[in-house]
């Protein structure tokens, strides 16, 4: 048995074992000295993401392979179809998020060598990041419920202490606070409807108990606490309030690996929805004359209309914003709208009859998960111009900001590049996804898609007055010596970017080869089942 | 916070051996009776809270750091990955068996016999393979962490400008 | 359904810390709520773990072997720990919070001018 | 009463409501019977003394059949440190 057939068995625990590995050791090496860590850091990562590419190698070789990894055992289920030990089950939405999780991890260290050069606590701040990548890649690729739990207060412990990082600066403790409250409160409602489920089944594992599930009145309880758990993790609006303050005033490295954070507990809600509870979302629960009243049904109308607020009130709120990050995150929050939109027409016809519903539901989803991808790449990027912006003139109030285009230049490119994706514009990737989902939810309901369009085009707006206030303009004195940020984080910005090109350039090569496998795993739960517990 | 009064520091000291034999009591026999490395860790740290609560934050930084204390807690979690990671490469010790992340590596072996036995309900302490050996890593880990916790909460948190006695 | 007041006693406590959360301006009332809502879901994994006439899953000896169920135990342990995590954290942006503005209403801080 | 009041009442009457509901629809405290035959804890009972070697079943469950949790757990506990004392760092070199 040579050494990478071992890595690829080993690859769902080595993904996440090894950044804690690394977490755990960088209090020791940095001791040593500072360059040492930031190389071991990076080498940690960099390791990672060579075992996920391997995984994705794996996963995407065969159409529907799911890789069960057992952890301390070897058989998944004892005879009689239930898993005692731990799973990680991954399949192709699984990789598909954990390669998002990959690229935005080697970003992130890449910025923070520099970005966060003249700060103290910095062992510190590097076993953090650390821990939550370990947090984010373990939430996306486990197959237990109780662990996908654990994993996210990895995450959200995590990243609440690198959002107040700056202790300094009252308002960065505030939105450190804020995140801890809702989150904990999200996590504990999560961990309350995992015990209604345990208590039900007695089981944890996600393909186990959807193999089990029957729909009873306590399952639509917990149902519904975890989806509402998952959306205050997420974002989505009346539970929005955490998300500008903890974006706007973390680090702009933090913030990236945050992006995918919520993106995490966005796969969670799609894995919870679709895997777990599956097919027994189209029960029907009432009947009025002909029309069957599906649960499926009420689900998606809610979240579709969770979504236009969602859409409406992040772009309405990033027109008012004056300090440059907050108004991003507000642009964030509208672009969760639209994966929300996506997912919830899903939910409205793809447990249908009909072919074309199917196909539509099918399409929607295919929207909802590309934009995943562009929404992390686009937002990503924007944020790392606005922390450059703040490295270089120590300035966030748009106000004050002007004239930067004369000695920023490849910044103010790559802000172009952004603002030009985030908004859908032709020649970049935010516009292959959103097209989709535009097809899509104008077959479900045309006003839909209208209002989304809209949405994007005054996000457009908002973004073209930013690049005008910010980096236009005419020359600022107190700007006349503010240089062009270091290479590493201009190397960071820069793979974003090329990425981000590459996909508006080529749309097609990604949905068919990466998105596609996402959407057919989605949609297959009895294939998920069956791989995993074997034929029950 | 400073030190508390002499009574107070009396029975501290009296009390804190006891506290700690119990909490490692805990922490070694964690497989054997209620318990374990997580309760017996507590149990510890909170001897050394209560010789925080004695003596003050100020001495008690004297004595020991926090960074130090972030380093046992490194090294307990460390050891406890390890012992993770070794599970994986039980395939390479026992020719024939294929081992996973987490695998108790020393249960059903022959190459270790002194660790091979089963618990039978009779408490030896040499049963369940790595269960002790994680137990202790643990044990390491909660102390260090929960009182590195309380140590920096309680000198962050202390009086200014109060002469310590 | 008097077998059921465990569970009402659970959904009391969750329902108290919610209302902690939501109604109470104090940023350590708020906390309280948390850690209550945490009690009482601690409390629902024990309560699932309950079998009648049983004993801790503890072999010894001799005895009963009708054992109540582990894996609630195991998990109420790992969520008490993350529940001291998350305390701790809490706690120290109190501190931090209160630093900054001598205040622990939740309605004043984090409002002043950049 | 103001109109954020007047929601966050009705948002908690309906938790409530739900929540009571949930809890009289449980399975009665204590008593399982084939419906809720508990298999995958019984088998870690039965199974516990053979696999593990651990008398104490709670102990092979944290450390052996679901010892990734542990290791999650632990991680939680580093991390909270890690964020106290990052919290509680010295702002200037």
């Amino acid at each position: 048995m040579n050494i990478i057939d071992d890595l690829i068995l080993h690859s769902p625990a080595l993904i996440v074992a090894i950044p804690l590995l690394g977490a755990f050791l960088t209090p020791l090496i940095s001791k040593i000295n500072d360059k040492m860590r930031n190389i071991f850091v990076i080498f940690i990562v960099l390791l990672t993401s060579a075992i996920v590419l391997l995984l994705a190698n794996d996963i995407y070789a065969v159409c529907g392979k799911i890789h069960t990894y057992v952890f301390g055992g070897s058989s998944p289920v004892t005879q009689g179809g239930f898993a005692i030990r731990i799973l990680f089950e991954v399949d192709g939405l699984n990789i598909f998020m954990a390669l998002i999780a990959t690229i935005l991890a080697i970003v992130g260290v890449i910025y923070s060598w520099a970005f966060m050069k003249e700060n103290t606590g910095l062992d510190k701040y590097y076993t953090l990041y650390l821990l939550m990548i370990a947090g984010m890649f373990g939430m996306i690729l486990t197959g237990d419920m109780f662990n996908f739990f654990v994993f996210l207060e990895i995450t959200s412990i995590a990243s609440c202490a690198l959002i107040a990082f700056w202790t300094n600066k009252g308002k960065a403790v505030d939105a450190g606070f804020k995140y801890i409250v809702v989150s904990a409160t999200g996590a504990l409602f999560i961990l309350f409807a995992i015990a209604i489920l345990y208590g039900q089944y007695n089981a944890l594992n996600m393909a186990v108990l959807a193999s089990k599930i029957e729909f009873s009145f306590l399952d639509n309880i917990a149902l519904v606490v975890l989806v509402s758990g998952l959306a205050m993790k997420a974002g989505i609006v009346p539970m929005h309030m955490w998300l500008p303050d903890a974006y706007g005033r973390a680090p702009a490295s933090v913030t990236l690996i945050l992006v995918g954070v919520t993106q995490a507990s966005l796969y969670g809600a799609l894995r919870m929805i679709f895997t777990v509870y599956g097919d027994s979302l189209s029960t029907t629960l009432n009947q009025i004359g002909d029309i069957n009243i599906e649960l499926n049904l009420i689900l998606g109308i809610f979240i579709v209309a969770l979504a236009l607020l969602t859409i409406f009130i992040g772009v309405l709120m990033a027109l008012k914003e004056n300090n440059f990050k907050r108004m991003i995150a507000f642009a964030a929050v509208a672009e969760i709208g639209y994966m929300i939109l996506a997912i919830g027409a899903a939910l409205t016809t793809i447990f249908s009859a009909a072919e074309t519903d199917i196909g539509t539901g099918a399409m929607a989803l295919k929207g909802g998960i590309f934009h995943i991808l562009n929404d992390a790449l686009d937002v990503g990027l924007l944020f790392l111009v606005a922390g450059a912006v703040y490295y270089a003139t120590k300035e966030t109030s748009l106000n004050r900001l002007g004239g930067l285009a004369r000695n920023m230049k490849y910044t103010t490119i790559f802000f172009l590049i952004g603002l030009l994706a985030v908004s859908g514009m032709p020649p970049m990737n935010g516009f292959a996804s959103k097209l989709i989902i535009y097809e899509s939810t104008y077959q479900v309901n045309p006003i839909l898609s209208i209002i989304a369009i809209l949405c994007s085009i005054l996000l457009l707006a908002v973004f073209v007055k930013v690049f005008h206030s910010a980096f236009l303009g005419p020359k600022q004195p107190k700007f006349d010596d503010v240089k062009e940020v270091p290479k590493s984080m201009l190397l960071a910005m820069g793979i974003i970017a090329c990425i981000i090109i590459f996909i508006g350039l080529f749309p097609d090569i990604v949905v068919n080869n990466i998105v596609q496998p996402a959407v057919n795993a989605i949609t297959d739960n009895s294939n998920y089942i069956s791989n995993v517990i074997g034929g029950i | 916070m400073s030190g508390m009064s002499r009574i107070v520091k009396t029975v501290t000291n009296v009390a804190f051996p006891i506290v700690m034999i119990y909490g490692l009591y805990v922490i070694a026999h964690g497989h054997l009776t209620p318990g374990g490395g997580f309760q017996g860790g507590a149990v510890v740290a909170s001897g050394l809270a209560m010789l925080l609560v004695a003596y003050g934050s100020v001495w008690t930084m004297g004595k020991i750091k926090e960074k130090q204390l972030s380093v046992l807690e490194s090294i307990g979690a460390f050891g406890f990955i390890g012992l993770a990671f070794l599970g994986i490469l039980m395939v390479y010790l026992y020719s024939g068996l294929q081992g996973n992340f987490f695998n108790n590596f020393l249960i059903n072996q022959d190459i270790f016999p002194i660790f091979n036995e089963l618990g039978r309900g009779f408490g030896n302490i040499n049963t369940a393979g790595v269960i002790p050996l994680m137990n202790f890593a643990v044990g390491l880990k909660v102390i260090a962490g929960l009182f590195a916790i309380v140590l920096v909460m309680a000198y962050a948190t202390r009086l200014k400008g109060v002469k310590q006695k | 359904m008097i077998y059921n007041i465990p569970y009402i006693a659970v959904v009391a406590l969750i329902l108290i810390g919610l209302y902690a959360i939501i109604f109470k301006r104090n940023l350590i009332k708020i906390v309280i709520g948390i850690t209550l809502i945490e009690s009482g879901v601690n409390l629902f994994l024990i309560t699932l773990a309950f079998k009648q006439d049983s004993i801790a899953p503890i072999y010894r000896g001799s005895g009963s072997r009708i054992m109540s169920l582990p894996v609630p135990h195991a998990l109420t342990l790992t969520s008490i720990v993350i529940g001291v995590a998350v305390l701790a954290l809490m706690l120290s942006l109190i501190i931090h919070i209160y630093k900054h503005y001598k205040t622990l209403d939740a309605s004043k801080i984090g409002r002043e001018k950049e | 009463m103001s109109k954020r009041n007047f929601a966050a009442v009705i948002f908690f009457a309906i938790v409530a409501v739900f929540l009571v509901f949930g809890a009289l629809m449980m399975h009665p405290f204590g008593e399982f019977n084939e419906d809720n035959y508990p298999e995958m804890d019984e088998y870690i009972i039965d199974n516990t003394q053979n696999e593990t070697g651990a008398d104490n079943g709670v102990t092979a469950v944290v450390f052996d059949y679901r010892g990734f949790d542990t290791l999650g757990e632990a991680t939680v506990l580093f991390t909270a440190v890690a964020g106290v004392i990052i919290l509680f760092r010295r702002l200037k070199k």
